[in-house]
């Protein structure tokens, strides 16, 4: 072997530490690198999140290019009702707020705390499901379904998925629930927590963007 | 109708019973030439020009990287002892510069052109000419072309009779799923679609017979939706239109009925009444989007009694 | 009982895909036969299906890959012998079944050959490169691939039952509305494709996370290999772009199936939002590709011209400006719409700026190779012709993104030459570079040179001669997707391509040799010191084939290319570093998850594509309980003991121990 | 433990996202508080200006688009916690490459699509204009 070869390594951009011969195999000098499981769960959830939001714009672009396109069928205002909008968003907000208690509780430690802001926030949203069934259902009663016109197609496929998303949420709101009751406040299922949190104030913001642009400019 | 001339049979071809015989001899296929390198009009010379352009700019670049990396791979082939060996070296400012700015410069170049080229060859854009534009509105169907002249108040399927020197401005809409409108030799191609309307200006320099096609698949009769694109004089073109008319069938809403069914392989024939107004009543759709084939699994009505032999 | 599905969904009419399916489902048999009466099926089990360990996983994405080149060629070759006879002749496939050739081509190319290959790639390797012990979630990444599997099995499920999709690779409407496309075909397409990119997202959020959190101690992001960066890159990609075509689709799925109003013709409807929104996703998908391929060549060019990657930090700063970039050029997919001069310009300009930072890579890799010791191995070889091939096929991008050129070359065989320019001698050639590369990491023998070589120069040429006629006969006018065509100027044209697909064909049978000889010689081929190249990266440090654990003691990273400063410095010392204290080890734990829910997708898929609706409610609720029960799961780990770690690592150092040894004795000579 | 868990102790320089700081508002349910609080605000001053006349009309999708702004912001950071601390660089980054997507992908949308609606108006407008 050539005698270049074995010459001693200049890092070019000096970025190495100095000592480069006196490797030590233990994990005190381990400053960076790993990172803990609780961070790279929540980091991981995170850049879910943020694809699913994604797929949201997705929709809302979508949306905001038919939002014309009405074939001769109701527009927005024809069909918005703003005061079942505004009990909505009173109901995803409120949960979000008992949503944030319910994971202090479980960081705590703390039963009724933790069940009962939960069972609170269930039921907010379950009430808000409620009430966009209850408006989808009228809607198709009218004849307003989604198959009337593309700007209603976009409408229910927007609201519709963010409805699936809330529902989904709820499904694993008693998975959690139901884990926290059987194993305790361990740390795989408050990991799992810290993800169901994330999930849960992710749809209140897109449902900030929502109202916003389906219902309150819709009317306007 | 006899008394077309006989300009340019460097490739004719028949292949088809034509209802003119003469212009079935009139049909030289111009797919012998390259095509696009080859163009008959302004637009396409235009394009062919940027196309030319924009490729010798990139090859001053790219050929010497391709040389570049055969010398370089070549040299310091591990059994070269002449080649320098510099294990270590890894870094060096200015060739980094270089290897940024080089690129850099050359898309500065390429994206000026880009920009004037755009603007100057929009489809959209009227072409400057001292004669008016005529107007041609067309309409992709499954699967054929049908042309409709308004002004002349006749329509063609399967041909596009142009008069040479004549700048044409097209309107273009589907009757059905998505196409492009495309004559190699005359420039810009652009998409028809249901329910709009799209524009398009060419001008064809010179008579001569050209091809057409679409570009866009559009089912199982794609293969077969080219038509026939013959540009002629003037005086020629004027009576074309004069012998066309009140000749043949009439084409209203009820013949277009039975021209959007399905069906491939058509036989170029002419509308010698064409109500001006159809067009306008497809792209907004009071006349409903074409019916799709039969609603069963397995091979769409096709007939390859043309080609399929 | 059966929705849609009738005796009638068999092509008995049809014998090509009868035939084609009847042996592929002869094969299969076969295999599955041979391994349940060898007693092969608990090994299967226990080692690959229900492994999570991401160099297990990664395998099974390249062999996925693999069989499915080998379906994707065989749609090639039939298309070139179709263009081949169908000069003023019908050819012997008929329109409806050559519509369903390219747009299985297309798809089966994209979406399960490059994309497997290079998440395989990724998967293999990214976690050793980083010295980690695996990926972030190596459940989820079993699940990734299973749904991925799935996609493909349900597009070769419609060889024989149904149909497949005959609008191409993209479904654009309204061809692909039910009124235009009242087959399965689209539902094939639709679903097979929903069903994989949810494992494609997870990828891509498993990979975000690993390269940005899980790294061994020291591996500080501008100490990484470039392979990890441009990993880290696609997978950004991947995450920004797939959710497009998950809504995308969904929106035509809903018009298909419930009457919706996306991009159908009535009801107001508007189908350039399809163009928009899948080209938003399918441009992206182009670099998601290609990154990983750039990153694969960076490792081999510096590997075997012996130096370090030249101009590191560009690198990364070019592929991070590709990165946003690919996210700004959507459009020149559709410059003929009509959008304006503006639109088409700006977006023509943006693509081309592209150009730069791709130029950068270009030229780094060439210096690379200044003032270097270029050895000529097989995966060099692939990343030379690379070299030469993808700046043509980029060259031809950028002419394409000229709006006035364009204009032209639209949906030509222009085009489709440019496209398989770059994917085949970016894409492909970096995926065979990696797989000559790493074979001997992953199975502990080297590929056969000699037959890897012949390989490359079959490819190489077999490459110009099938596709530079592509662009000759483009440039003549002739569009894509013909079945049949009249024009005489382009027969010879398209008789010389399909000669070049011989070619082609030629060197992926002298792949297939290569292998099966490779594997006829292991005892000679083996790697003994799980450093076969003098590689210059942290997977070259752990034996070959690694141990579950990958490191037995995670790597301390004092600089760049960490294994070449430890090898050096083991060199001029001639002895290892002292042995290190072993701890035991936890190595995520088997898990049946991924299997399991795959099965129910493909049910659920394939109930879907034929309205079997108790069928689809079933699946569903077995997939949903398979989750549960995964998240009630108590144990997630298996403990390897801290003998076991020493027994196995002390083997490795006994074997580099020789190696350093035989150095010294052949510099002594 | 593993040599995960095991790197966490020393591991202060990142967090989770949704965690918040210890120390931050003493760790309890004051953030959220102040999170309801303002979120509440900012919604029924958007309830409000969607349907008072006090606002000069063509201006409300404006002002609205900025109050949906505002609350999302309020949201990340009372709720989600993301602050610009050093300790959540990456949560921070992956954030904004997030809402660099999603702005290039619906304003790309709507430019592009404003052209060709241009272009080639959509039946509805070829409607209106015939009328
Ligand atoms: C990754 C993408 C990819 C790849 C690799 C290829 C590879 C090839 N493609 Fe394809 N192609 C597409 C993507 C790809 N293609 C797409 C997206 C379309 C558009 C579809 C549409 O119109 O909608 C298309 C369309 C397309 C057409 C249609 C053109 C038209 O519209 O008229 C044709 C025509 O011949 C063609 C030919 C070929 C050929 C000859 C190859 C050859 O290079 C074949 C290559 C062969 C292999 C890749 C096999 C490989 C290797 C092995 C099997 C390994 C051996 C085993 C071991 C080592 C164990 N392609
Ligand atoms: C891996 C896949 C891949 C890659 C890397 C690329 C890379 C590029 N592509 Fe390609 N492309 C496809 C896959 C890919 N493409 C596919 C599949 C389609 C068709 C889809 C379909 O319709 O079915 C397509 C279609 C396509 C079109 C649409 C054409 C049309 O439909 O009419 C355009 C137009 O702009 C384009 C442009 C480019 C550009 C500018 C690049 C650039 O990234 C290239 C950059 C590289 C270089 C330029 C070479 C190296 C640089 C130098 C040596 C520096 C100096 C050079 C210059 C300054 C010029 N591509
Ligand atoms: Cu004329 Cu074929
Ligand atoms: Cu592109």
């Amino acid at each position: 072997m050539s005698d270049a070869r074995t010459a001693t390594g200049i890092d070019p951009y000096q970025l190495g530490h100095q000592q480069r011969h006196k490797r030590q195999y233990n994990a005190e000098h381990a400053s960076r690198g790993l990172a803990s499981k609780r961070i790279i769960t929540g980091y991981g959830f995170w850049i879910f999140l943020l694809s699913d939001i994604i797929m949201f714009a997705a929709f809302f672009a979508t949306y905001a290019v038919l939002s014309s396109a009405t074939a001769g069928g109701p527009t927005g205002r024809q069909i918005f009702d703003i005061d079942n909008t505004a009990i909505e968003t009173s109901c995803l907000l409120a949960s979000s707020f008992t949503c944030g208690l319910a994971s202090i509780g479980a960081e705590r430690h703390r039963d009724s705390w933790f069940y009962g802001a939960m069972g609170i926030t269930f039921i907010l949203g379950a009430t808000f499901i409620g009430l966009e069934i209850h408006e989808f259902a009228g809607l198709v009663k009218q004849g307003a379904g989604p198959e009337r016109s593309a700007f209603l197609s976009a409408f229910f496929t927007l609201v519709g998925c963010h409805g699936l998303h809330v529902t989904v949420g709820l499904l694993w709101l008693l998975t959690m629930t139901a884990q926290v009751f059987a194993k305790g406040y361990r740390a795989d299922v408050l990991r799992r927590i810290l993800c169901f949190t994330l999930f849960w104030h992710a749809l209140d913001i897109v449902w900030v963007a929502l109202f916003t642009v389906v219902y309150l400019i819709g009317i306007t | 109708m006899n008394s077309f001339s006989l300009k340019d049979r460097r490739c004719f071809l028949a292949c088809r019973s034509h209802r003119w015989p003469i212009l079935a001899t009139f049909m030289p296929l111009a797919g012998c030439q390259p095509a696009v390198l080859d163009p008959q009009g302004p637009v396409g010379i235009a394009e062919r020009t940027i196309l030319l352009d924009s490729l010798a700019i990139m090859l001053t670049i790219v050929a010497p990287t391709i040389a570049a990396t055969l010398a370089f791979a070549w040299w310091f082939r591990a059994s070269n002892q002449r080649a320098r060996y510099l294990p270590h070296w890894a870094y060096s400012g200015r060739i980094e510069l270089v290897t940024w700015g080089i690129p850099l410069l050359t898309v500065m170049l390429l994206g000026g052109v880009t920009w004037v080229a755009s603007h100057d060859l929009d489809p959209a854009k009227p072409l400057t000419s001292k004669s008016p534009p005529l107007q041609i509105e067309a309409v992709s169907l499954d699967w054929k072309w049908l042309f409709i002249y308004p002004d002349q108040r006749v329509a063609s399927v399967n041909r596009l009779i142009l008069p040479a020197g004549v700048p044409v401005s097209f309107s273009l809409t589907s009757a059905s799923v998505m196409n492009t409108f495309f004559v190699p030799q005359l420039g810009s191609m652009i998409y028809t679609m249901n329910g709009m309307s799209s524009k398009l200006n060419l001008l064809a320099d010179r008579p001569g017979a050209f091809r057409g096609l679409s570009a866009h698949f559009s089912g199982d009769g794609f293969s077969d939706m080219h038509f026939e694109v013959h540009a002629m004089p003037a005086d020629q073109f004027e009576r074309w239109v004069n012998a066309t008319r009140n000749q043949g069938p009439k084409l209203d809403e009820a013949s277009y009925g039975s021209l959007e069914r399905p069906s491939s392989n058509v036989a170029p024939f002419t509308y010698g009444d064409a109500d001006p107004a159809i067009y306008d009543r497809i792209v907004t759709r009071q006349i409903a989007p074409a019916p799709g084939p039969p609603p069963v699994a397995g091979p769409s009505v096709i007939n390859l009694t043309r080609h399929g032999r | 009982m059966f929705g849609r599905l009738t005796w009638t969904a068999i092509p008995f009419d049809q014998p090509i895909p009868l035939a084609a399916g009847g042996v592929v489902g002869l094969v299969l048999a076969c295999v599955l036969g041979l391994i349940v009466v060898k007693g092969w099926l608990p090994y299967l089990w226990r080692e690959w299906i229900t492994s999570v360990d991401h160099k297990r996983v990664g395998i099974m994405y390249t062999v996925l890959a693999l069989v499915m080149l080998l379906r994707g060629f065989s749609d090639a070759i039939l298309m070139r012998s179709q263009q081949a006879l169908a000069f003023k002749a019908p050819g012997y496939l008929p329109p409806e079944h050559y519509d369903q050739v390219f747009s299985a081509h297309g798809t089966l190319m994209i979406f399960f050959v490059a994309m497997p290959f290079m998440i395989g790639m990724m998967n293999f390797v990214v976690p050793l490169q980083l010295g980690a012990r695996d990926v972030a979630f190596p459940t989820l990444n079993s699940v990734s691939f299973w749904l991925t599997a799935t996609g493909a099995l349900l597009v070769n499920i419609s060889l024989v039952v149904g149909e497949f999709s005959r609008t191409g690779w993209l479904p654009y409407p309204p061809l692909s509305e039910l009124t235009y496309s009242p087959g399965v075909g689209p539902d094939y397409y639709l679903w097979a494709l929903q069903i994989s990119g949810v494992g494609t997202l997870m990828t891509g959020v498993n990979f975000v996370t690993t390269v940005l959190k899980v790294h061994a101690p020291g591996m500080t992001y501008m100490r990484m290999p470039m392979f990890c960066w441009t990993t880290l890159a696609s997978s950004l990609l991947i995450v920004g772009a797939f959710p497009i075509l998950t809504a995308t689709l969904a929106m035509l799925i809903l018009d298909r199936y419930l009457d919706f109003h996306f991009f159908t013709n009535d009801g107001g409807g508007n189908v350039m939002m399809f163009m928009n929104l899948i080209w938003a996703w399918g441009h992206p998908e182009v670099y998601i590709l290609i990154l990983p391929a750039f990153g694969i060549f960076s490792e081999v060019v510096s590997t075997f011209s012996r130096k370090p990657l030249f101009g590191y930090r560009s690198m990364v700063m070019a592929t991070m400006v590709i990165f946003v970039l690919a996210f700004t050029v959507w459009l020149h997919h559709f410059f003929t719409m009509g959008a304006g001069a503006d639109v088409n310009a700006i977006f023509g300009i943006m693509s081309m700026i592209i150009a730069v930072p791709t130029g950068v890579k270009v030229f780094n890799w060439l210096f690379t190779m200044y003032g270097g010791r270029v050895v000529y191995s097989t995966p060099m070889l692939f990343a030379l012709g690379f070299m030469v091939t993808f700046v043509v096929g980029g060259m031809t991008g950028v002419l394409l993104a000229v709006p006035p050129a364009d204009f032209v070359l639209h949906n030509s065989l222009f085009l489709v030459a440019h496209f398989h320019n770059v994917v085949i001698g970016g894409v492909l050639f970096g995926a065979f570079a990696g797989y000559n590369y790493w074979f001997p990491k992953a199975f502990g023998f080297r590929l056969h040179e000699g037959l890897g070589k012949a390989s490359f120069w079959c490819w190489f040429v077999g490459f110009y001669v099938a596709f530079v006629p592509l662009y000759v006969v483009g440039l003549m006018g002739m569009t894509r997707r013909m079945q049949h065509y009249d024009v005489p100027a382009w027969h010879p044209w398209l008789l010389l391509a399909a000669v070049g697909a011989l070619i082609i064909l030629a060197g992926i049978l002298l792949m297939v040799a290569q292998l099966y000889v490779s594997i006829r010689q292991r005892v000679a081929l083996r790697d003994q010191s799980g450093d076969p190249w003098d590689g210059r990266s942290l997977e070259w440090a752990t034996s070959s084939p690694p141990p579950a654990f990958n490191f037995a003691v995670l790597p301390n990273i004092e600089g760049e290319e960490p294994y070449w400063g430890v090898k050096e410095c083991a060199r001029k010392q001639m002895h290892l570093d002292n042995e290190p204290r072993y701890e035991e080890v936890e190595v995520p734990r088997n898990s049946p998850t991924g299997f399991v829910c795959a099965f129910f997708a493909t049910f659920l898929g394939f109930a879907l594509i034929w309205h079997i609706w108790w069928l689809a409610a079933v699946s569903t609720l077995g997939a949903a309980a398979t989750f549960v029960a995964f998240a009630w799961r108590d144990r997630v780990e298996d403990i390897i003991s801290a003998e076991e770690v020493g027994r196995i690592d002390r083997a490795n150092r006994r074997a580099r121990m020789e190696a350093l040894t035989r150095m010294q004795t052949q510099a002594a000579e | 433990m593993s040599d995960l868990e095991r790197l966490s102790d020393c591991h202060e320089t990142d967090r989770a996202p949704g965690d918040q700081l210890r120390g931050e508002f003493s760790d309890g349910p004051k953030s959220y508080v102040i999170g309801l609080a303002l979120a509440s605000l900012l919604t029924v001053t958007s309830f409000y200006v969607s349907r008072t006349s006090l606002v000069w009309t063509p201006s409300i999708p404006v002002a609205l688009s900025v109050l949906a702004v505002a609350q999302m912001g309020v949201h990340l950071v009372f709720f989600l916690h993301i602050s610009s601390g050093p300790d959540s660089t990456n949560n921070v980054m992956a954030l904004a490459f997030g809402i660099l997507i999603v702005f290039l992908l619906i304003a790309g949308s709507l430019w592009i699509m404003s052209h060709l609606n241009h272009s080639m108006p959509p039946m509805e407008k070829v409607i209106q204009m015939q009328r």
